[in-house]
């Protein structure tokens, strides 16, 4: 069936509350408004309010009551409103849910799934937008996943439901409803920690994610038109952790990288991936390279987005300083 | 006034809702009502304004206030021009009645930050992170302290924001530092969808002073006498040297959350209706009328005469040139480090060769 | 009771400071309290032991419970065993009642995890960061609630965490899920060096239910069979599915915060000594010697019985491996990524190369 | 005078409350009780409790109202008592204090020096080691401090109390007492985000700050007297904004890095100054950049924090590697 990202996510979260006597969704305003989004609609009216339900306004208090639910044996998938107020329930991620396991050596465990909404380039309020997947590299204890398509997604937040450790999932809100995509009604899933080559190519690599993954691809093309450049693109699908072994065989392919995301670009996914390939592919390497990020600012207000944003055109430039072009 | 915990008990009025005269009337002149009377419509008809503007893609996007400008006026009203407001993103009357110019506002909401903000009128600029203000608002009032300045702060938030970790340490840390503050709680009903029987199990807001040692008081907040009033009260008692008040002022959001929310999925009409019977404007209006402060005949007029300070204002708005594209990197920190600079100037060539 | 700003507020009491007899007495065997009396008993040998050690060189930082052996043994004890208990580093006596084995512990303040964490229990590992594991409380309790069994969730604090957003944030979520769980502070006077009066302005952190709609209980947390008391009503009453308690136990910290701390810096010797003469266990003593349930001359056995018993754990404890030095791998999450397997490798090649 | 870091740190805070009236000093257990590491010392009866109070035991509240007095025009300076629950009031941190002049476009600034003590090796209890500073990276608006030895410290704080911009001003517990060194009792300051060479050499360049300063400078003397290997050691002081230039300068001359740090390796700042490299210096890179750093997983308990922070020994594996020997 052809689905938007959010069709595909209520379809996976439909099915695992089915599939899953265990699993209970709860957020602010998950329930009768079926989120602000529409991720959640019809939830609460198919699975009962005891199982499908809303909180007070608390993040903290969300993901705090989660953790305790994970532990008793539920499989929460919870929501927080916008991933600019994950910092709100900093504490409780990765310093309780991320180290349950840890603390307790095995005795108990956090099966958890964090939704969030992020991304830029929709107008939103502030901290609506900012991209916050690189500060959980330094948290050890949470996988994250930021899908780029319907189809993924679904796939993507089964493995996440299914998962015995704590995810993170981090949903484009561009991505939303832009385009549909085909996506079977039925229950699939895709692994986490694997990327997926999207596009095959020789001459440089761009490894994205989330709403970059067409910016890269709509680059690829005009890189290919222009100046008949073969780029191969990359969407690494999971953040953490990184698919080192196809960073690393893409690039030696290539022998040269550029990487795209919203975040800011120092400590990003970038610094990391970059980090990655001068360990693994440093005589492959042939030019520096190429980090096409958000600024190393806070994200800003909707009428200065799109200069911060990542572009198509950016990437171009990036990828002729790189191509030599 | 004892601290509501009975259901039963109603909040503190001045005037019921058919804008009757029920309470003590406090020290306030004609000219002073009738202006309260304006900010209110000046609320109003901005708040229907910038919906508008949004409806057409000419603004962001924007939460109705709505059936609130009595607690978004009245709480404001009172407060000095020293006096410090750090509010949410539901009191912009509060803002334009402590100075902030309305232009200044629109021009925001049009997608920019506005580069003349009034410092001097000691409003912090609006709070996207719920709860969060509250804290703000107490180490602005306990900084006044320090300093020993005749200067109170005020933080407001919602009804949803009361259930943040943050808003009760605000209490918390307002009670033990004895913090010139008041603390009010705007509690219009809903938070986005939930409601308010769902955000907490206490009977009232109010109620949660005690557990913190902070006096308390539930008002009607669509009462803007009684507001105005309450308020008065609690700011030149904060001024004093007495310490700090939590305010729950009960009210109503008649609109929708935000442009970007559909009230209709889960909440009765009914219920709207039931509080727009309730609505502090026309209260407030019957009681000026009936007290003939207030010309009947006028009223139309008075608020064609809002309608067009509101437009013009966002008639200035919209003359105001665009934040420069590069902009944001001014204000990240006082001085740029290299590499914000060359980012900077990769965007300024981005812009040049790319959008240009 | 001097921790009281209101001298209005008496604490529950069954046990006077001298032991007698001045409340009700709850429906108790002789062993159970003979039980109870021994477990106060292992809570203090237990703390001043690992102190020992740590003085020694031979255990980490450890925080004293001495004094508060009423409260820790008195709220776990009517747990039964599907419920579950989260602490803070406190309640190392509570954690000993709910089964968890001494020598486990003991293991734990080598500085080591303890691999065999008895997960029937129910008791999760100690708590550092303030306040947290409340919520870990009210979710355990919301998620057996969801479940339909019929467990109820205990959490524990000290009245430093009462300041913690997270610590409302629990009481709010009891409070509206109607959670069956029961949050406890344990007053203990001090949150390291800050007292009690600088840490909230309410007369008593059992008043901070009544903002969140959750019952409140202010005990004698020196009076074992007080504690008791409360707690078996409260758990009950939570099981039965009437809702959360929130228990004030008003105890006091004998001991240092902590092995790393010197209370002289910050606190009278006098407080303390008047403290001592209301010491939980002398207390419960007395009454069971007066009332013939304990014989006097057996006090001075069963102490040395328990101190065999804690050198024997603490015997099993040092006799136990160390963990792995890169187990710390093991429990990351249920797989290692290659890169984590990778560097899990190269620790072990310096291990094998360098240090040994 | 000989100082410890404390002292130098205690001498910096009293020489600040002392010049200017604005400087308030607080947080939890700074008070009588002088700080849970007496860094705080005496400061009460010095300069009263009005200046120098405890608060509650609350990290947000100390960061939200600290924000309030620093827009009122207060100077503060407040602890948070290890860098561990930096997490609890992280919301406060960094989408408020880092943000205040961004969202008033300058109407309003936050000049606010936020201590915490971090780093491992003493046998801490859980959290109580962690070291933070690269979360940071991706949340603009706060310089991050990391003094190495008592005269830096004392004169890094006084620039950052002077600072017009938020300061996270890191303290190694492990140094705090370790050693003494001569330090002017006097006002002095350092600048922020300038590194220090504080030892020359032309192999390979080790960059590191805190307490692995001198675990490079360990292995510098090793790799010396065992190889003859001439390493210089830059010790950064500020990571962020990192000292780009001294870091490119250092490259050019030497061809090669490694970087140490005690923070998890993915996103580190070993990550970002990889990637700075790889921009900067891409042709003078010789080998691949070492990274000596821990491990991708959360702090370990006392009894094998050892094993997971980097030795000179493991700084000298990285080094043989990198020099091929
Ligand atoms: C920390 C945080 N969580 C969630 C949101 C999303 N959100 C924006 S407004 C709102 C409801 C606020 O309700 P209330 O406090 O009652 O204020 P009101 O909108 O009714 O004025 C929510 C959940 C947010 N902005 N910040
Ligand atoms: C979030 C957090 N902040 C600070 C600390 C440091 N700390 C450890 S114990 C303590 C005092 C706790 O006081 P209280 O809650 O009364 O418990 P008690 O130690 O008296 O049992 C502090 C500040 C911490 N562990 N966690
Ligand atoms: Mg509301
Ligand atoms: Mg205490």
């Amino acid at each position: 069936m052809q689905m938007t990202m959010i069709e595909a996510l209520n379809s996976a979260l439909a099915l695992e509350l089915e599939r899953d006597r265990r699993v209970v969704v709860f957020g602010e305003d998950i329930g009768a408004n079926g989120g602000v989004f529409r991720v959640t609609e019809h939830l609460q009216n198919k699975f009962g309010e005891e199982r499908v339900f809303d909180t007070p306004l608390a993040e903290s208090g969300i993901i705090g009551t989660s953790i305790g639910m994970a532990i008793y044996g539920l499989r929460p998938i919870v929501e927080i409103q916008f991933a600019g107020f994950l910092f709100v329930c900093m504490n409780q991620l990765v310093s309780q849910a991320a180290r349950i396991r840890f603390r307790s050596a095995g005795a108990y465990t956090c099966p958890l799934v964090v939704r969030a909404p992020y991304g830029g380039g929709v107008r939103t309020p502030e901290l609506h937008s900012d991209s916050l997947e690189a500060v959980f590299l330094q948290t050890p204890g949470f996988k994250i996943v930021v899908p780029s398509n319907p189809y993924d997604a679904k796939g993507l937040l089964a493995s996440a439901v299914e998962d015995p450790d704590p995810v993170l999932f981090l949903e484009n809100i561009k991505l939303y409803r832009s385009f549909r995509a085909e996506t079977p009604t039925e229950h699939y899933s895709i692994p986490l920690g694997k990327a997926n080559v999207v596009q095959e190519g020789t001459d440089v690599s761009i490894f994205a994610y989330g709403a970059m993954v067409n910016v890269a691809l709509e680059a690829a093309k005009q890189a290919q038109q222009e100046t008949g450049t073969s780029v191969e693109v990359i969407d690494l699908r999971t953040v953490w952790p990184l698919d080192e072994d196809a960073i690393a065989a893409s690039v030696e392919k290539t022998g040269r990288a550029i990487i795209v995301h919203e975040a800011p670009r120092a400590g990003g996914i970038g610094a990391e991936i970059t980090a990655v390939i001068n360990e693994r592919c440093f005589y492959s390497l042939l030019k520096p390279i190429g980090r096409v990020t958000g600024y190393d600012t806070p994200y800003p207000v909707p009428g200065q987005e799109d200069y911060y944003l990542p572009t198509p055109a950016k990437v171009m430039t990036a990828l002729r300083e790189i191509m030599e072009l | 006034m004892a601290i509501q915990t009975d259901p039963g008990l109603v909040p503190y009025q001045i005037l019921d809702a058919g804008g009757n005269l029920v309470g003590k009337m406090p020290g306030i002149s004609a000219e002073r009502m009738l202006s309260l009377y304006r900010s209110m419509q000046v609320g109003r008809v901005f708040s229907n304004k910038i919906i508008a503007l949004q409806r057409q893609g000419r603004a962001t996007t924007f939460g109705s206030l709505v059936g609130q400008e009595a607690t978004a006026v009245g709480l404001a009203a009172p407060m000095q021009p020293q006096d410090w407001l750090a509010t949410s993103y539901r009191e912009i009357a509060s803002l334009i009645v402590k100075g902030v110019p309305i232009p200044t506002l629109a021009y925001s909401f049009r997608g920019f930050t506005p580069e003349n903000w009034p410092a001097e009128t000691h409003c912090l600029p609006v709070q996207i992170v719920i709860g969060t203000q509250m804290l703000h608002a107490v180490g602005l009032a306990m900084a006044a302290k320090i300093a020993g300045d005749p200067a109170v702060a005020v933080g407001v938030c919602g009804d949803g924001a009361t259930s943040e970790g943050d808003f009760n340490e605000a209490l918390n840390f307002a009670g033990v530092f004895q913090a010139p503050v008041v603390l009010v709680v705007q509690n219009n009903g809903w938070a986005i969808s939930v409601p308010r029987s769902k955000q907490s199990a206490a009977s009232t807001f109010a109620a949660r002073g005690e557990g913190f040692g902070v006096p308390a008081r539930l008002v009607d907040g669509n009462d803007i006498l009684a507001v105005y009033d309450t308020m008065s009260k609690a700011i030149e008692n904060a001024r004093a040297g007495n310490g700090p008040t939590l305010v729950e002022t009960l009210t109503y959001r008649i609109g929708a959350h935000t442009t970007a929310d559909d009230p209709t999925r889960y909440r009765d009409a009914a219920e709207v209706e039931a509080w727009r019977a309730r609505d502090p404007i026309a209260r407030f209006q019957k009681f000026l009328i009936a007290r003939d402060l207030l010309a009947e005949q006028r009223v139309q007029q008075l608020i064609e005469e809002v309608e067009e300070e509101i437009n013009e204002a966002v008639r200035i708005a919209e003359s105001m040139p665009p934040m420069a594209p590069d902009s944001f990197f001014d204000y990240v920190a006082a001085t740029l480090s290299p590499r914000q600079q060359a980012q900077r100037a990769d965007l300024l060539r981005y812009i040049n060769q790319v959008i240009q």
